[in-house]
């Protein structure tokens, strides 16, 4: 079975559609997103109550993971680091890790035709 | 003897439907009284039932208004959305007891304001009355609380097409001038004696007075114009309509749907300004139109080939409610029916057709539930009211001429509201800049303009 | 003369704790009146407590209602919880105005419904005026609505054991069926003069009348036998009890049981129909009932070896408004307490043993709080009312007697309501299929029968 | 002739601005008068304004309160915060029939509590009345859950400053001790005729009564200022102030500051015993004040650098409310506006920048809004109160005079309720352990205390 | 140490008590669960606000983390696969990780015995 | 390029804030975060509602993401076990993957420098 590779991407909330119809664009039949708190460069805005000051640094995020086949997967990083990037501090990351074996539940289609 | 006459005129302007209280004109009689009898004293069931109406409107505003409207936007702005609302109620407030109040009820004036002679309640005292639209009276400190509301929940209500993307100063700025070239002018011409609606006869005609009992046209078509006239000038919100912005909690609107409704019968029976008979029709009306708008949006849904939505009912309550307003006392409970199912399926399609055709962002409706309901509100009362319909007229007045009157009505408000609409926003933007940073869009307005997060 | 027998009469009624009104017969009087004297004019006073009492019912089944039964079920269920009580509300009340009305409380008639001679409100104006227990009067209008309020808020009660699993158009056709034959002729048979139940010496006993002040048993027991048998039909929800099925949000609940809490004043002190020293008696009560039940559920609880809840404080609370309904007017503070105690004990047990027994799926206790809570209060109140208890009774009727009559009324409103209810079930199954698809239940009827979410 | 000494008399009282009713001593009144005429009887109307009064004060502690309070904690304490509040009202209002009224307002005792003569509500019948400001009366039963209310919602606030950290059980107790020994004694000394501060000419000075429309001192300084005792005595939440505690829904608290506003009018414009003018006066300002304070807050944040915020409008709305309070009716509408600005900025600097540096934690603000917006309020009564400044006072008493008094009164109130704060909050120690364990802290109070979530 | 197998698998949210159980069948100690919105081939259902039509496709899913030692990797995907199967679209997937090293926080094991 | 390490972690919420720290101590410029439910040896509180009672053992957890070179991998780890660690049961997991690559949106800057 051609071998497959899992991205992580962490983008800023208002990217995700435009990513996802890149990621469409490139041939990715489906993702699974979730919201997250990133932590990092970009300062996060102070919030006050009643004059208690909080200037977290925990910044809403959206997490994708996607599993693609090795063929596409540097297309996809492409076509994710084009769309999410807004130039300003913050955009975020792309994680390529190696996958051992991927399984569509439905059927048991395993490897690329699991996705 | 004067008193007679007193008497006998205000009834013959509570025929007339007039919408309230005539101050200025019972004002002036007690003066003529005071030589010849003590001034006279409130029935405390009456006063009782003002104060209860003038906290039913409170609570339509917050947290009735802001639940309703909050619920719809999305979670980044509710907290600007509530804030907004409250603020602009308070803001109001204050100029009510400044100058509002005396330029829409003071005495004096002519048929568009009422003069400056009670700026800052001069003469008022807790002993000072207002008459009804009987020879009875109420505490003119509680006539002035409930105007009071009226004031500031119509300037809330045209928040709702501006909202996420206003600032908040602007919207500040806004409802100041807002208020003193639109509200107290209309307000005054329609309920105060003396008005131009009020009196009838407008343009030299023979027409009879305009028909609008708690504020179909001076709250409802007004708010709704300048709502639509404020969201133009201010334009769409960033990413509207590609980009989805479904509301963040239905189950919060509901809840101000509901508030909304009791309270709005403060508004309606209210405008009785006594606890008498012609309240409690207001108060059924205000019952069935509501409970048929509801059910008819929902069935227009289906027709529509869609399901019935929890949003779709409650935006047919509220169009109901705006129908009702001016109809409340002057309908019988099966024309308040029909005119609440009426006005239901006509917003649907203002809201779910004609705003989409037209692309403009009026963020929550203001203009196609209140605006146009409000229309569809003023214009049957004038056939709702007649007798054949079961409307409490006495049939003196065709069914023709009163709808003349109400046509009439409704363009001089719509002409008013968004001339002075117009001015009032492009000077809150010569002062404010009107509108946030794309980033504070972007962000959210609760954090951008209030630093602070709605939940955590 | 005529006046003065009219007023002996009624105050007898009124000695015998009797629920509510008498129109019919009062109305019966103005007729021979008519002659003699100008009809009586409401006094404001009692106008404006009606009004506001008739708003806080409204206020307890939106939202009130609408917040405690929908945080009680799961999030995907949140809006089609509101809306089934929203709109089976609604209809109500233009079921009312139509037909309800007149059955329940028109002209005429015998022991079970009182004729259509008022159908569609023929006859009532402004000017009408309904009886209350001494000589005033109220406007008819507001008396109408309050009984509306009633008959809205019943049937949306029954809903609490079927959510999360009826349609919706089967809730509208259920509730239609059912106020026609459950709810009015039940309402007419305890409170309207000519009433089966009203009226005493029930199948030729010489018992006397039933007391139901505020409608523990037109209300709670006949909305919570109603509940139960629609339950029995409608079956279980998928996955219970195995599945755990938390509430979605306790604190959305806790507002809906101060809301109805606070709204509940509106129909117990309401039921004075004036705001009277009875009315006083029945507030008292209101608050010492309920507060005494919400802590003595709580105290069970930590008997029982579990913490005290805050759902328990809530469950508790209602639990102590159902028992002290029929006992608002008949009891005194301290027999209220202890009736609002031995309600909440009894309720606790029943919905935390009894029902995970049986294994019903009474999904929100509508029949575990309020048709048990009901039961305690219907018959407690028979005891209660007794001087020695410190109630307003005179000592006239035995304890006995009187409780014999209040468990012929309990038993008669459980027969008549499970046959009703089981008719009007299978008219809504066989019209509607009652149920909604595995797949609907599965993905939540917010967005299978309304397409929405009630959070975004 | 005893009539008109009694009414006289009464005027008298009122003029004096005194708070509340003298029940006592028209209860002694009646008993002269018995022989000579029948007792008088309640005007519907006023009877329906104090009813109405008395379930806002409901609805400002449940939901209101709840809602205001708990939107300000985190999730995890969410049921916790709401469950104290309601289970201490309900625990009030309990013991406000049992031993409450009659200490407060009972017949006979002292300048201090006023004896046991009506423990369990000994005598009162639906035909009992309680005399206001004027010779008219209205139910005593009415009056009694008037005055229930406030001592529910007074206990309920000083919750305020402990909330996510002290113990259920502790709660109990502490309100049971609490109410006995610090509100029904200050509620006798302000309000009841008889009482210290009621009477004025204080350590036998001859210095006016202290003015106190509606519980600035009795209600506000002394949940102020016992909310900052227990919170000292408690200690701090873990993590305070290192760990941010944000509020976990601000919306929540938003509509709660709105309860709070719609309810508050029950409170002030109720404490005038009837709905006449000075109700309308008392209204108006509760307008107006608050309306002044909610945009003044926000103004302050703006001059000192930040942004204006919601939390900071719904905490100057609070604020004004507070200050205005015994003010209400004794204050014409511009004084009132000033007297919540001022509030309203003494209160900013108190929560933001007194309270970090002091270092206690009062969590809520229970001491900063209640406490320090009580103290301006009181003292500046006695300034606006003057007819210079358009109060409605007639200048017979001069304003150094009157401030003395209200100084006076606000220590009297610190020092009693410190006092026995510590006694209420050592006890509950004793009995209880008053604080939860570190992990049930951790874990949050709803899991721990009560086995539940708010939000599933 | 023996290695260690990493699996994600994006299931519907109603199937989860029952895959927990499957797990606890295989011997799979402890599991990490978070809600995540999905994105594929199974279609969502429109949702109407006022007219405006959303017909999202990103459907709630819950997404199961959970270490395992190889031994019984293929074990625990099989209970997956089975006990998330409804045989319609949208059932989900099954990704597997090789993992470098696996610690318990409290006892500082690493492999296997961290499980 | 260097290659990196990328690091998940399970702990209990109220640590996440000492952790982030510890992390920033080690000189880990940002992290990802997430709130989960996790389900293992340790028990939850049992709920009732009106008698209907659910013992839990879905604990609400916080799952730290991280991506660091691997050089300071090891210390990372260290860094989290110390700080997480309360010694008492469900102080959760720390996993270690190794990552094919890593890229930073705003710069495509790879590997180490994309951290
Ligand atoms: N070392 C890391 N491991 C995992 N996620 C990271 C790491 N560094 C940053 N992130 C994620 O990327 C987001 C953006 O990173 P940040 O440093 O703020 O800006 P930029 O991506 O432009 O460098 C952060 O909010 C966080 O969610
Ligand atoms: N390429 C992918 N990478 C990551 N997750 C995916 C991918 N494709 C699908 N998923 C997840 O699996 C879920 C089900 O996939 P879908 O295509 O809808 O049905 P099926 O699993 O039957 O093929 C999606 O909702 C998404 O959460
Ligand atoms: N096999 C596993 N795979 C993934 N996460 C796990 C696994 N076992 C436990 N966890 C996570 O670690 C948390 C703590 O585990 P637990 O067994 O409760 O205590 P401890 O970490 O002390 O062994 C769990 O709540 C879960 O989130």
């Amino acid at each position: 079975m051609a071998s497959v590779k899992y991205i992580i991407a962490v983008i800023k909330p208002f990217k995700l559609d435009e990513v996802r119809e890149a990621l469409a664009g490139v041939g990715v039949a489906g993702m699974t997103v979730s919201e997250v708190k990133g932590f990092g460069r970009q300062k996060g805005q102070t919030e006050i109550y009643r004059g208690a000051e909080y200037s977290t640094n925990m910044l809403p995020k959206v997490k994708i993971e996607v599993a693609v086949a090795d063929a596409i997967a540097a297309q996809v990083v492409e076509a994710i680091s084009e769309t999410a990037n807004t130039g300003s501090i913050g955009d975020g990351k792309i994680f390529v890790f190696d996958l051992a074996t991927a399984t569509r539940i439905r059927t048991g289609e395993t490897g690329e035709d699991a996705l | 003897m004067i008193q007679m006459r007193e008497t006998a005129m205000l009834r013959l302007l509570a025929r007339l439907g007039a919408g309230l209280s005539v101050l200025s004109f019972s004002a002036a009689a007690f003066a003529q009284e005071a030589a010849t009898k003590a001034a006279p004293v409130p029935n405390p069931g009456n006063n009782a039932w003002m104060m209860t109406s003038t906290l039913l409107v409170l609570m339509m505003i917050l947290p009735g208004l802001a639940l309703f409207y909050g619920g719809l936007t999305r979670s980044k702005n509710m907290l600007s959305t509530m804030t907004q609302i409250g603020a602009v109620a308070c803001l109001a407030m204050l100029i009510w007891v400044m100058w509002g109040y005396t330029m829409a009820f003071g005495d004096g004036g002519n048929g568009f304001i009422s003069g400056f002679g009670k700026a800052f309640l001069h003469g008022v005292t807790p002993a000072s009355t207002a008459a009804t639209f009987t020879s009875e009276v109420i505490s003119e400190y509680v006539f002035i609380c409930f105007q009071m509301t009226f004031a500031a929940i119509t300037v809330a209500l045209v928040l709702g097409s501006v909202v996420e993307r206003m600032k908040f100063s602007a919207v500040m700025v806004f409802a100041t001038v807002w208020l003193t070239i639109v509200y107290f002018p209309i307000a005054h011409m329609v309920w105060a004696s003396g008005g131009f609606l009020f009196e009838g006869k407008m343009f030299g005609t023979d027409l009879p007075a305009a028909l609008d009992f708690a504020g179909g046209t001076v709250v409802h078509i007004n708010a709704g114009v300048s709502a639509l006239v404020a969201a133009l000038i201010l334009g769409k919100r960033k990413g509207y309509p590609s980009e989805p912005m479904p509301p963040h909690s239905l189950t919060l609107t509901m809840v101000g749907a509901g508030l909304l409704w009791v309270g709005w019968f403060g508004f309606n029976a209210g405008s009785a300004l006594e606890a008498d008979g012609s309240a409690g029709l207001a108060m059924i009306n205000t019952f069935v139109a509501t409970a048929s708008a509801g059910l008819f949006w929902m069935l227009t849904e289906r027709v529509m080939g869609h399901k019935g939505s929890a949003l779709g009912f409650a935006s047919g309550m509220i169009a109901g409610l705006v129908a009702v307003t001016p109809a409340a006392g002057n309908s019988g409970p099966f024309g308040a029916i029909i005119l609440g199912a009426v006005a239901s399926v006509v917003c649907y399609f203002a809201v779910s057709k004609l705003k989409p055709a037209l692309g403009y962002d009026d963020a929550l409706d203001a203009f196609g539930v209140h605006g146009i309901g409000g229309m569809i509100g003023a214009i049957g009362t004038g056939i709702v009211y007649a007798p054949i319909f079961g409307g409490p007229g006495d049939g003196s007045v065709g069914i023709g001429a009163q709808v003349a009157t109400q046509i009439i009505a409704v363009v001089v408000a719509i002409v008013w509201a968004a001339v002075g609409t117009i001015i009032a926003t492009y000077i809150a933007k010569l002062l404010t800049g009107l509108r946030v940073s794309p980033e504070v869009e972007q962000e959210g307005l609760d954090i951008g303009e209030h630093g602070e997060r709605a939940y955590n």
